[in-house]
């Protein structure tokens, strides 16, 4: 799960780190309100959980509430990469001197944290990484200790910070840790830390992605989700307990198991198909799960045949086969529907299935290839 | 002869009380599987499973009275980081967890202590490891694989059993198969089980299961490249998925450019594995 | 650092571990209207920083008001183990069925945290562990993991706690441990923990021992320190960073080094003599810090004597010599004064020492037998 | 022969721009002691000890540009467990403490984590290790020891001295000098020191000075019997303490009734230990 900008930087200022004045604004009067409070100068930022919104127009610069409120109005009526912008931030517009990169994430094969920090802030951090990785400062830290120190003082020292700003410096490390810890982030950035005309060292943008599997002990920011961003038929699956991702393709695939799910995805593929989606069902394949999926999948006007992929292990596929038939009756597809059934009972379950007007298949090359067809067919 | 797992493994399940604890403990039990004991804090001194198996308070009273060797962890994923350091520090050698959905933060605090303290951790997120015709720890089924010569890896559940059923379908058994777990950051990675069945003399030949996300596959391919005259073939899941979205496995993503199965397919093809473009085909190359 | 039974209960109560009601009272008029608001039935306990109070008669039951503040006023008058009571506990009467002992502790053998536990509590701990160890449960804490709740499940499965009582016992393990961790406990105790005829678990002893070298960030336990019960000499001492500890004997003792003033009391004790204090001025031996120490073994009046034992190493000898010299000229000790100066330029020290009237040795078996000697003279 | 640090050891001090740290550091230099860098966040790039030490802003940094091996941490209590913690994330594999005053709870989590580094720690609260001729890394003075055949392991400071002292003014000289401290959680322990001893061929007697508090003489009593052939001689101070009070030492007190000095005279004496009665007769009892 995503924070926006404002979020992220809010989260941050409660653990201490200094950010730029401002506020959230849903309207253009409400965004002229701030910028007369904050004495004129601001930045207008679009709140969208996408990247690239300043390629994209949504963050301009205004002198005066006049200006604010009409660029406020032009942002709130954009829509950035199809998502609306629902909202602005207005933050007092800051005298840069210069742009640090800091941000903390899971680091997957230390299978530990990492402080990375670099001088040349402000861009793309993956852009710097490819193109001038000895610009990027990476400092692990132990899970079981935590932040010490002397991870910052070896990231201070990395990146060449000048010792006047050490202990900002600290202080806003030591920040950004606990907001990253305790709010079970996998990523919480900071990008640009500003040093100031002035000497301070500002946040004055910032990225918090939540971990999905914590949220349950993370209430208050799960508070914060902004559905607009997410895909509603994603939201849907979620509910029951589903794995749904939307894709471009024309073939839709319910399958057991996240693995599998994908290796269907790339038979069709394999078979000159393209596949709509990726849904796992997980473990069991309960009516009302079964029904579910196959309304989500359906929901997607572009598929033009759905294939079922479920290896019957622990469940038996006699099973799983009345759950289908059930699952069909309910939800009564229009298109054709390719089934590939193995494992336990997997025999009678092929049976019931055969009757029930559906194409059944023994091994998946042949299933993905009977889809592909009868897409194509249909 | 297999690897981490066999006739003589003694296995403590930790959630044995629970739905999915109790029946895949007794499906194991059926298998053959010598299940000593299971745990539940404050259910100590009862029998579950129709008496079959005795449940203790914790894992260091279950170990001592049984002897148990291994820890099954089925616990909720609330649960589950404390159920892996509770049979660490009891000190169980080897770990098999299934608990889907732990938090990031608190695995790579596990990882950390379970290395401290030299236990070894299969999971999780994972299907368990099988031994054919000996012992069965986890939720692969029993029925779709046989004993045989074949060592496989993977980092998916259903997908495994894919491999193994089509392996069976011709004839071909297994010595162990090894279920690694489709999270970020799991316990025993490929490396780990190749350089095991490398050393295993039941095992002859070598299949892989990788999926896109994160570089394991490519370091593996790296480490058969340097390391095994074994055989090995290979098939990475997720040709089509797109970037930037969890396909399910919460390590299964491709992020800023990398873990895509193209760079896992051609790291492992330069390394002398052969890949297959689709997960039956494993078997039709492994029978040659 | 020792707190006081209430102090250390307050704290429990501070994390959520259940204690009797009561409060801490200076006068028997106090004490009775705390009885009277308690309904009547109190135990009336004496805040005294020794064990055994119990036996002194410092602990006693009132059935109402009257007998509170009569009870109260008699152990306000008493003196336990040399140590004024100037403070009693007056806390409502608990029906007790059972009695647990629970503590926290450093192991020092294991190097780690050790929760102990017995069904056997109420009694001194040491003898339970004494005659029947089989009764004490122990089980270690990872100093990097914190309790975790296994820990909590391996002690009450071991004290063999009825079931019912896990949760609230697990609740109270957590507290206790917090308290531990978070006041830098080298101690931390309930004993005994009781069991109520009502099913109630709550902490009605308590007691905790701090970590005098983490008392820097103790500062809020630091206000509690009671230094009734700690020696006004010794109290002297730490002033000056010196470490003074008064024992029985005639001959007073200054030494540079832990072992070394150790070492020094036993050769004393071996020539027939008996060391009338521990006292260790520390490395470097500065005017200030010699002059100090003189004066506080010399308000013993038992002192018959004063050896110095000094290893010049790091100071120089002369340096110690003149440092002492000063000392004396200020304090003017009417006892004889056995010096023992080695090290680097000892013999220039020694020289100075000659002439100023004190009595000066070589070795430290010497400087002992001496130091006898002149105290029987004396 | 020596252990644990020889000619060859490069030292980095941390707290080199302290009082404490820069007087020893001198001293160290002095000795012929390769001090080859002090560690001072914020001050990285200065020399200090007129020019002759360089300054890092963190013992990383310093460890890769000097290839130091061995730290002296010599900084206040509150900050010595991070800086220890710093020396073994660094990769330095012996860290000399001598702070004293370290808040026990804090030295649990340290030794915990220096022990799954395997990290080696001597100290705290201890007067360094000396290695006559060759190298001093602490406050040992440089001047009361030769190079000789006699291992001398302490849990004193000044005390140490005396015996080392003594030992020279009858010529005898000493391997290596390890002063352990006085702290009741340390780094290093009696076992450790005498088993290094025992395997060290510069090594053909061994003095163990002890005192009150703990168990450690006891054990180390236990292990001379099963496990040396090199003779040992002991002293043990603290026979006149009172039970219950620290004395000077925080690890020096009789807590109930474990921990006398008689239990572990006499544990010693039944190992075969040579036990002085003051330190002093060490000297005669080696000289024989």
């Amino acid at each position: 799960m995503k924070l926006h900008e404002y979020q992220s930087k809010n989260l941050f200022a409660q653990y201490g780190v200094p950010i730029p004045k401002g506020r959230v604004a849903a309207t253009a009067a409400e965004a002229r309100e701030i910028a007369d409070e904050l004495g004129g100068r601001v930045v207008i930022k679009s709140q969208v959980l996408v990247g690239g919104r300043g390629k994209a127009g949504g963050v301009k610069l205004a002198n005066n509430g006049d200006e604010a409120e009409q660029l406020a109005r032009e942002i709130l009526s954009m829509e950035i990469k199809g998502l609306p912008v629902r909202k602005v931030l207005v933050d007092q517009g800051i005298d840069i001197e210069t742009e640090i990169y800091f941000g903390i994430t899971n680091d997957r094969s230390a299978r530990r944290p990492v402080l990375i920090a670099s001088a040349a802030g402000g861009v793309d951090i993956e852009e710097v990484a490819a193109t001038t990785p000895e610009k990027i400062i990476r400092v692990h830290v132990d899970p079981l200790l935590g932040l010490r120190d002397y991870n910052v003082n070896d990231l201070a020292a990395g990146i060449e910070l000048p010792r006047i700003h050490w202990k900002a410096f600290g202080q806003i490390a030591h920040g950004l840790w606990k907001a990253y810890l305790e709010s079970d982030a996998t990523l919480a950035e900071i990008n640009p830390l500003v040093i100031t005309g002035d000497g301070q060292l500002l946040a004055v943008d910032g990225k918090v992605v939540l971990d999905d599997n914590a949220l349950f002990r993370q209430q208050n920011l799960v508070e914060m989700r902004d559905l607009d961003a997410e895909d509603n038929s994603e939201i849907e699956a979620n509910k029951f307990g589903l794995t749904y991702i939307r894709l471009d393709g024309e073939i839709g695939c319910m399958v057991n198991g996240a693995g599998l799910a994908m290796a269907t995805m790339d038979m069709v593929k394999l078979y000159g198909g393209e596949p709509a989606n990726f849904l796992d069902i997980g473990g069991g394949a309960s009516e009302e799960k079964v029904a579910a999926a196959l309304r989500i999948i359906l929901k997607d006007k572009r598929v033009k045949a759905v294939l079922f992929n479920v290896f019957g292990g622990i469940t038996r596929g006699d099973e799983v086969a009345k759950g289908i038939l059930a699952a069909l009756k309910e939800v009564n597809p229009d298109v054709p529907m390719v089934i590939r059934l193995v494992g336990t009972n997997a025999e009678e379950g092929r049976k019931l299935l055969a009757e029930a007007d559906m194409i059944t298949a023994e091994t998946l090359s042949e299933a993905a290839q009977k889809a592909v067809e009868a897409a194509k067919g249909a | 002869m297999s690897i981490l797992i066999n006739k003589d493994t003694k296995v403590v399940v930790q959630g044995i009380t629970g739905r999915q604890g109790s029946f895949h403990a007794e499906r194991m039990i059926e298998y053959g599987t010598q299940v000593v004991a299971g745990v539940r804090p404050g259910k100590g001194g009862e029998w579950v499973l129709d008496g079959k198996v005795p449940v203790f308070d914790s894992v260091k009273i279950a170990k001592e009275t049984t002897g148990a060797n291994t820890s099954l962890v089925m616990v909720p994923a609330r649960f589950a980081p404390d159920a892996m350091l509770e049979a660490a520090d009891a000190g169980i050698p080897l770990i098999i967890c299934l608990t889907e959905h732990i938090p990031v933060q608190d695995m790579m605090r596990v990882r950390s202590y379970l290395d401290q303290k030299g236990v070894r951790l299969v999971g999780p997120n994972c299907p368990g490891v099988q031994t054919p015709g000996e012992c069965n720890i986890g939720i692969i089924p029993g029925d779709i694989a046989i004993p045989g010569n074949v060592g496989v890896v993977s980092r998916s559940g259903t997908l495994t059993y894919e491999v193994l059923y089509a392996l069976k379908n011709v004839g071909i058994g297994a010595s162990t198969c090894v279920g690694i777990g489709g999270d970020p950051i799991n316990g025993t990675n490929f490396i780990d089980v190749l350089q095991m069945f490398q050393d295993d003399p039941g095992t002859d030949k070598v299949v892989l299961i990788g999926e896109i996300g994160g570089t394991d596959e490519e370091k593996a391919a790296q480490y058969i490249a340097d390391n095994m005259n074994k055989p090995v073939f290979a098939f990475i899941a997720g040709k089509t998925a797109p970037p930037g979205k969890r396909m399910g496995h919460a390590g299964a993503i491709v992020e800023g450019g990398a873990g895509t199965a193209e760079d896992k397919i051609k790291a492992l093809q330069a390394a002398g594995v052969q890949v297959a473009d689709h997960p039956e085909q494993i078997a039709e190359l492994i029978k040659g």
